[in-house]
């Protein structure tokens, strides 16, 4: 295990120069829009919050890690502070696939696809899709959070913005309860599935859901998930630790201890595969993660994408 | 018993099948028919049904018959039915045997054994039955009065109670004024209403209500008499006065006592900031003083420690047990919501006031308790935990700035030993029972092994002494808080009031009789007699002689029969289960219903 | 008169039936499974007393399963307990069901 | 020997709310928690409510362990909420650390 | 629809169970007609579903059957059984003033008066159904009467298993059966009314930490009540899954009680000693199995209720602090339930056979309006206005509580709060009778 | 009297409390549960009532067991149950003089659900005056 401070402070220092966890450069990062011709204007702000556009460097970053987890070298961490943020997040950059870059803005195009499909009145402006700063709250780094959550916030505010579509729960969770308790600037938030419309149809299907912690317990959103997936005549078959009860994939873990994360994965696999159904994420980092398990998974916007 | 042929009815049941598959029913009539004494033997589809109970009517209206025995179900099932039937065909319902052929034949037996057994059975019934005589309810004039002992909430509220229904009731108690416990007590658990509020409540109702004197002040002398017809002589303690009550029932509401630590019990005696939850009522009932630390004599407390079970849950072995050898193993039931509410008192009104509360099971059992505990941890009442081999030390503070030190070997935090400087220790102290052994024994009334009061059995008569007419209400019967003592006080008014509702008592005609002609004056039915009382040997003149001759009184009487086993001259027996109709039975059984 | 209850009665039925349609059929294949099962049950136990996992195993039937017919014909006196073995106890078929399979015979 | 701390509580107030006090100590968030089998996060709250502040800090480390999965406060039979306690303490221990 | 039977009474008693019982024979025997209203087709509610009873261990059904025949039997008491209240209200409006109680009988499709309980019926009927009386762990037929000591002896037919077959009504020796039997509605019309609509158990199925009721041999209390009751579905302790006496039986106290997660923030009260008692008996029964009961605080409050539980731990039972966080398949059959260790080393997780979940107590009965207009209290059970002087006060007039419908209680608690229900409901009485 | 009805000469004797073993043994019926036919129960209300030459003479009279069947402890008589274990003590102790085995005659407590151990009582006792026969004591 690292020492959880060294990793706090290269985080916080990350986001505080860089405006993101990884230190990686937004340019670098955000890119899934560009060949879209989004609308900037709309009832909704699309607000990803770039957690999916961070996964495919998580898992290099945890490539890495867990080289190093437990040796000595593990200790060397805390000079990376040091190491100015993007320099570092750079060579991140770098060395994750371009292939799995594309991949992750791929499931963005599918959701906005899904929200243009069902008429949603949304716009997108890259400048004001920032990282929420979650990371730092779960960390409890207050401090470095609030400071960010701040800019963000303020910035969506100076812009009008009223109404915001999110698509992983970890932002949700950050713009719809921790934005206005700390920042004192609240939105309308909806996760995009909410807003989805689509004439009743079936396909047949039979899945697993894999409900992240934030989307079933703590947003209580899991119920929304199953409405949809039912008017598409896909039926999710029920497992025991699932909507309140579900239980995690250990993808948190990564930054701190990679050998803890792979612990509790291997056990939430078991519980997801029990029923021998295609499981379906809709967190990007519980997609990530589960996706080392070589279980069959997939994320929810994909499924859905697929069939709407 | 007189030697008169009875003519003995048998009505023997088909049951549908039920008796009939199994039992050749026909055949059963052919053999108890010629049985001596039957004067007739009928069969019938169901017996119960109108047509069979008419045609016991019938019979018994046209003189041709005196007894009646069914062959049919179990008799806990019809024998009411029949009795009734005879009553309606305007004989007594005491003529009447049963003969259980479902149950105990067709349903457990085959064949021809079935068939025989059937026979034998009836038999024997009819042996019995044959010395059946008519039997009428003992009925004893009762008093419409009710005495209640002792003047706590129990005592009012039974006094009310009853009055309330009509029947006149004399309220002794032994101090000078009414209230008992909830004198001492200010704010109840778990509700918080005021305990004088309440006290007043009732007491109003009492004081005016025209059915009911109260003596306070009082000592009970003396008790005598049974169900009905008690005579309690009471004399007060200030002036010596005495007088009698003429009453019907006795209800004991004789209350507790709380338990007093032995000096040296958590410090209790040697340090005087330890108190007991008794002592502490009073200061926060008397403790005006604004601000935001509790004061108790003027002292400052910031931070205070309560400990549960004081006297209570002890264990052989491991507590020590008072000077008469008594060790309270129960659970005063009342001192866990007790000492929450007394917690979130003192951490509502005086906020910089800690409390630490080491219990060894929290028990807010009841309606509104377990809430009291929530709230007592959201006033942040620190708890902790001890196990009973390891009661928590209280010794004087190392430290200047506290007086008392408590240390405890704390199960809550990984069983380590903990260290709480305390301005004041509380101990939870439990309940005892008020002495009462002198009324007891006057009484007769059973004790347990913890003191209390012993009713007949928790539930199926948890209000009642094996006394008839005594009742038991409230802590003199075991730890209860006021609803419950209110509860049990209603369940015995109720008990009493439906005793002495009608002004006579009407008991089971089941019980000994002497033959007096037989009687020579033993005693020994009087040495075997299981009630005090219910047999005594008295002396009758006859002829000029005087003869010793044991006399019953049946509203004391059990109908056990005890006696009737030790008379050497067979001279007493139970009426409707007497020895001589059992013995005729087995005569019946062993001759295969030959010799009926 | 009797006749004319008699008539009335058959059409109230007649009518109950078709109220009652879709229950009917559903009590009756379940009136089937268990007759079928009981009989498998009464047929395995004819080689011997057996426990539970050995009927289940022996009939291709789940254990609780097994058990719900077996405390079921236990208390109609079908089947009798007999010995233990380890932790099981055995079952065979009463002798009011041997005496009834014989006359059935 | 441990003295309690009266005081911690109040110390504590800066980075969490006292939902502390309302566990009383069942065991339900260390037997459910998925990540830690230490008795976690029982220990650190029990550390809260009497005050062992050096004890927290010394086992500071197993915060980081938890994942915020929220199943401790899903399951807390007085929702005491442990999931937010322990973010609490992230908090008190980091500045704890960035004060030293 | 307005019915035309209209009975009238001084009390009506709603409810059967022992409070019932207790109340209606309290008012009888003071010469107040009481008319009892169960729902179930027999009186004796949860308790003559009970083995043994704590403390004295004396057997359920010995001390409730003497009752039940006391009530059927007496001349001041009416039973209604399988009878459905579908509204208690006070009503001033007409010439009699008091409670009406509207009622629906409901159609057993035997007649009462033909039937004599031979049980031919059942005995022919080829239709199994789960016996409920034995939580379901044997089968019953689809008529049959209820179990062996019910009162009244009379069958129910349960339609929805029924195939109309017609073999009953063959083998019926008095034509008693009658399938075009209709449901009734009828009135009580009384002076007062008692509530003693008891509890039930909060369903395993909604548990999710506990298994959501899927794990075998993880079973209720009532359940375990069966299995150790004289006449049981297995007629001695058998695990459900397969027949095995069990070698290991856990009891995982405050399933769903004092835990606002599980939806009942209060103690019902019981729970403690009825583990322990059934933990007794299964010493008893099973000599050689371990028992362990799982608790929070051993809650023996009553008379002689501690020295029970101190009894139980000299007999070897554990007791080990700790609440159960949850509960999973374990190995052959086994059930595997997880815990603290509360002296710090870690956690834990234990193989059971058998393992009992005391499942918190909720109310039997939920007035609402405009059912019967009584208040409820937070906890869903019926307010008590004064809950110190006299617990048994609602807040309408008239109408009384007792028993677990005032919160969960034991029995012998509720015996005695029953006996003071039925003194409020004579003192109220005999007050009007004077006013008048 | 037909001549098949006398052929049992090994009779059982039950006595049984009105308020336990009575309804236990109806309650052994309606389980529908057989057990051997030479059984007579007679219900009574306590069994103190009888004197010890109450079973001395059924010995006499040719009954081969008695098994008296009582409430036990929780006998509504206060004080019976300890008067009724005395009294089958002397009647021990005189069978012994009179070499009647003293295993013809059982005290057990059963109560209104005892089946099993009402059926074992029967059971026993029937097993036993088939081995020893009836007490050959006729007088």
């Amino acid at each position: 295990m690292f020492n959880p401070r060294d990793i706090i402070e290269v985080l916080a220092a990350n986001v505080r120069q860089t405006k993101s966890p990884f230190g990686i450069p937004k340019y670098m990062v955000n890119t899934w829009f560009k060949d879209l011709r989004l609308p900037k204007e709309g009832e909704y702000l699309l607000f990803t919050g770039l957690m999916y556009q961070f996964s495919p460097f998580i898992e290099t970053a945890t490539q890495y890690l867990e080289k190093y987890e437990d040796t000595e070298t593990a200790g060397y961490l805390k000079y990376a502070k040091w190491v100015p943020g993007y320099i570092s997040g750079i060579g991140l950059a770098m060395m994750t696939k371009r292939k799995e870059k594309r991949k992750a803005g791929q499931l963005l195009k599918n959701i906005a696809y899904l929200l243009h499909k069902s008429k949603v009145n949304f716009g997108y402006r890259p400048d004001l899709d920032n990282y929420s700063g979650i990371l730092l709250y779960d960390m409890g780094d207050q401090k470095g959070f609030v400071a960010h959550a701040k800019k963000v916030a303020q910035k969506l505010k100076n812009a009008g913005i009223k109404k915001i579509i999110t698509i992983d729960p970890h932002t949700a969770y950050a713009l719809k309860e921790l934005f206005p308790k700390y920042t004192g600037i609240s939105f309308d938030v909806k996760p995009y599935f909410e807003l989805l419309n689509f004439e009743p149809k079936d396909c047949g299907l039979e899945v697993t859901l894999h409900d992240p912690c934030f989307f079933g317990r703590y947003l209580k959103a899991s119920d929304i998930t199953r409405k949809q997936l039912a008017n598409m005549g896909i039926s999710v078959t029920n497992i025991r630790n699932q909507g309140e009860f579900t239980s995690c994939c250990g993808g948190p873990a990564e930054s701190i201890s990679p050998s803890l994360s792979n612990e509790i994965l291997e056990k939430r696999v078991k519980e997801l595969g029990e029923p021998g159904k295609p499981i379906i994420a809709y967190c990007p980092i519980c997609l990530g993660n589960l996706k080392k398990s070589n279980a069959d998974v997939e994320d929810l916007s994909t499924l859905l994408a697929r069939h709407a | 018993m007189s030697e008169k042929n009875q003519n003995v009815g048998v009505y023997i049941c088909y049951c549908g099948g039920n008796i009939s598959d199994h039992v050749d029913v026909e055949e059963v009539r052919n053999r108890v028919e010629k049985m001596p004494g039957v004067a007739l033997a009928r069969t019938e589809m169901f017996m119960c049904s109108d047509p069979g109970q008419e045609m016991i009517i019938e019979d018994l209206k046209s003189g041709k018959i005196d007894r009646v025995v069914v062959a049919s179900c179990a008799p806990s099932l019809h024998e009411t039915t029949f009795r009734d039937a005879i009553n309606r065909a305007g004989s007594n319902p005491f003529i009447y045997e049963h003969a259980n052929i479902r149950e105990q034949v067709s349903w457990v037996h085959h064949g021809d054994t079935a068939t025989d057994k059937a026979s034998v059975l009836i038999a024997s019934a009819t042996a019995k039955a044959k010395q059946l005589k008519p039997l009428d309810p003992i009925r004893v004039e009762a008093k419409k009065h009710t005495t209640i002992i002792g003047g706590g909430i129990a005592g009012i509220k039974a006094a009310l109670d009853i009055a309330q229904t009509g029947i006149d009731v004399t309220l002794v108690e032994k101090s000078p004024i009414l209230g008992g416990q909830l004198n001492n007590l200010d704010r109840l658990a778990p509700s918080g209403e005021k305990a004088s509020e309440v006290l007043q409540e009732l007491l109003d109702q009492v004081l005016n209500h025209k059915g009911i004197t109260i003596h306070t002040d009082c000592k009970i002398q003396d008790v005598t008499g049974y169900v009905g017809n008690f005579s309690l002589d009471i004399v007060t303690k200030s002036d010596n006065k005495k007088l009698t009550i003429d009453t019907g029932a006795i209800v004991m509401a004789t209350g507790s006592v709380s338990y007093m630590p032995f000096e040296g019990e958590y410090g209790f005696g040697r340090h005087e900031q330890v108190i007991t939850l008794k002592d502490l009522i009073p200061i926060l009932k008397e403790n005006k003083s604004a601000g935001s630390v509790l004061k108790v004599n003027g002292k400052t407390i910031k931070n205070m420690v309560m400990i549960h079970c004081v006297g209570s849950r002890q264990i052989p072995g491991i507590h020590q047990p008072k000077e008469n050898g008594q060790l309270n193993e129960y659970c005063s039931r009342t001192c866990c919501a007790a000492m929450l509410n007394v917690s979130n008192q003192i951490r509502e009104n005086f906020p910089e006031t800690g409390i630490y509360e080491m219990y060894r099971d929290i028990r807010t059992y009841g309606r509104g308790q377990e809430e009291l505990y929530n709230q007592a941890s959201k006033n942040k009442v620190i708890f902790m935990r001890y196990e009973a081999d390891a009661q928590p030390e209280i010794i004087p503070s190392p430290k200047p700035d506290y007086p008392l030190q408590v240390k405890i070997k704390d199960s809550l935090t990984f069983n380590e030993e903990m260290e709480i400087p305390a301005d004041l220790v509380v101990l939870a102290t439990g309940i005892e029972p008020d002495d009462v052994s002198g009324l007891a024994s006057m009484l007769k009334l059973p004790i347990g092994t913890d003191k209390f009061l012993l009713e007949v059995h928790p539930k199926l008569r948890p209000v009642e002494f094996p006394i008839t007419g005594v009742f038991l209400a409230g802590t003199c019967q075991a730890p209860m808080d006021t609803g419950e003592a209110c509860n049990a006080a209603g369940a015995a008014a109720v008990k009493a009031s439906a005793l002495l509702s009608k002004g006579y008592i009407e008991l089971d005609p089941f019980v000994a009789e002497v033959d007096t002609d037989k009687c020579q004056g033993h005693g020994a039915c009087v040495e075997a007699c299981l009630k005090e009382g219910a047999l005594e040997l008295i002396e009758v003149n006859i002829e000029g002689k005087i003869h010793k001759k044991a006399r019953v009184t049946a509203a004391l009487c059990l109908g056990c029969g005890a006696c009737a086993a030790v008379c050497p001259e067979k001279a007493i027996d139970i009426n409707g289960w007497a020895l001589k109709q059992y013995e005729d039975m087995v005569d019946a059984i062993v001759s295969d219903g030959f010799t009926v | 008169m009797i006749n004319k209850d008699k008539e009335a009665k058959k059409t109230a039925m007649k009518e109950l039936r078709g109220l009652r349609k879709s229950l009917i059929a559903s009590a009756s294949s379940t009136m089937k499974i268990q007759k079928k099962d009981i009989a498998a049950i009464k047929a395995f136990l004819k080689g011997g007393a057996a426990t539970i996992p050995e009927i289940a195993a022996g009939i291709d039937m789940p254990t609780d399963k097994a058990l719900w017919y077996m405390a079921t014909l236990k208390k109609y006196g079908q089947i009798v307990e007999v010995q233990k073995e380890g932790a099981f106890f055995k079952y065979t078929l009463s002798e009011q069901e041997k005496n009834y399979e014989k006359a059935e015979a | 020997m441990n003295s309690v701390n009266l005081d911690f509580a109040e110390e504590l107030k800066e980075y969490s709310d006292d939902t502390a006090f309302e566990c009383f100590n069942c065991g339900t968030c260390a037997a459910i928690c998925p990540l830690v089998h230490d008795n976690f996060p029982r220990r650190m709250i029990r550390y809260i409510q009497v005050g062992a502040k050096e004890k927290i800090l010394e086992n500071s480390d197993e915060l980081w362990r938890c994942l915020h999965c929220g199943l401790c406060t899903h399951t807390c039979p007085r929702e005491a909420d442990p999931g937010e306690i322990i973010l609490g303490l992230k908090r008190f221990v980091l500045a704890n650390w960035r004060k030293s | 629809m307005i019915p035309t039977d209209i009975f009238n009474f001084d009390t009506l008693v709603v409810g059967g169970g022992i409070a019932g019982l207790q109340t209606a024979l309290d008012l009888g025997d003071q010469g107040y007609k009481v008319a009892v209203v169960e729902k179930d087709a027999s009186i004796g509610g949860k308790m003559i579903r009970l083995s043994k009873v704590f403390p004295t261990l004396d057997c359920a059904s010995c001390i409730t059957t003497p009752k039940m025949s006391a009530v059927a039997h007496h001349e001041n008491i009416t039973l209604f059984t399988y009878c459905e209240l579908n509204s208690l209200d006070y009503d001033g409006s007409g010439e009699f003033q008091g409670m009406k109680a509207l009622i629906t009988q409901k159609p057993r499709y035997v007649d009462p008066v033909k039937c004599i309980g031979c049980r031919q019926c059942e005995y022919v009927c080829p239709v199994h159904i789960p016996d409920m009386e034995q939580g379901g762990l044997s089968a019953t037929k689809a008529i049959s009467i209820p179990f062996s000591n019910a009162i009244p002896q009379l069958p129910i037919m349960d339609i929805e298993n029924c195939m109309l077959c017609g073999q009953c009504e063959k083998a019926c020796p008095t034509n008693a059966i009658d399938y075009l039997q209709k449901p009734e509605e009828f009135l009580i019309a009384s002076k007062t009314a008692v509530v003693t609509t008891g509890f039930d158990l909060l369903p395993v199925k909604d548990n999710t930490q506990y298994g959501n009721g899927k794990i075998p041999n993880v079973i209720d209390s009532l359940q375990m009540e069966r299995l150790l009751a004289p006449h049981g579905p297995y007629n001695r302790v058998l695990r459900p899954s397969d027949g095995m006496e069990p070698d290991s039986i856990a009891y995982v106290q405050c399933a769903g009680s004092r835990d606002k997660s599980m939806g009942v923030s209060y103690c019902s009260r019981v729970c403690c000693m009825y583990a322990i008692k059934q933990a007794m008996l299964l010493s008893g029964s099973l000599p050689l199995a371990d028992i362990t009961i799982y608790y929070m605080d051993i809650r023996a409050f009553g008379k002689g209720y501690e020295q029970f539980y101190q009894n139980a731990k000299a007999m070897g039972i554990e007791f080990i602090k700790a609440k159960v966080a949850r509960i999973d398949r374990g190995e052959n059959g086994s059930a595997q339930v997880r815990y603290e260790l509360q002296d710090g080393s870690g956690t834990a997780t234990a193989n059971h056979d058998l393992v009992v979940l005391s499942m918190g107590m909720v109310p039997g009965w939920n007035p609402e309006q405009p059912v019967c207009p009584v208040s409820k209290d937070t906890d869903q059970f019926i307010t008590s206005i004064k809950p110190k002087i006299s617990p048994v006060l609602t807040d309408m007039d008239g109408l009384f509580v007792a028993g677990a419908a005032a919160g969960p209680k034991d029995i012998v608690d509720t015996i005695t709060e029953s006996g003071s229900a039925a003194m409020e409901a004579a003192k109220f009485m005999s007050k009007s009778l004077m006013e008048n | 009297m037909s001549p098949q009805a006398k052929k049992e000469q090994n009779k059982i004797l039950i006595l049984a409390t009105e308020t336990c073993a009575y309804p236990g043994a109806d309650s052994v019926g309606q389980a529908h549960s057989t057990y051997p036919a030479n059984t007579y129960i007679l219900r009574v209300r306590a069994p103190v009532l009888f004197p010890e030459s109450f079973y001395i003479d059924c010995f006499k009279k040719g009954i081969s067991g008695i098994i008296v069947m009582s409430c036990g402890e929780e006998c509504p008589y206060e004080g019976a149950y300890k008067a009724l274990a005395k009294r089958l003590d002397s009647v021990y102790k005189k069978m012994k003089k009179m070499e009647i085995d003293i295993k013809r005659l059982r005290l057990t407590a059963i109560c209104t659900v005892c089946n099993r151990a009402f059926l074992n009582e029967v059971k026993q006792m029937d097993q036993l005056i088939r081995e020893i026969g009836p007490p050959q004591l006729m007088v």
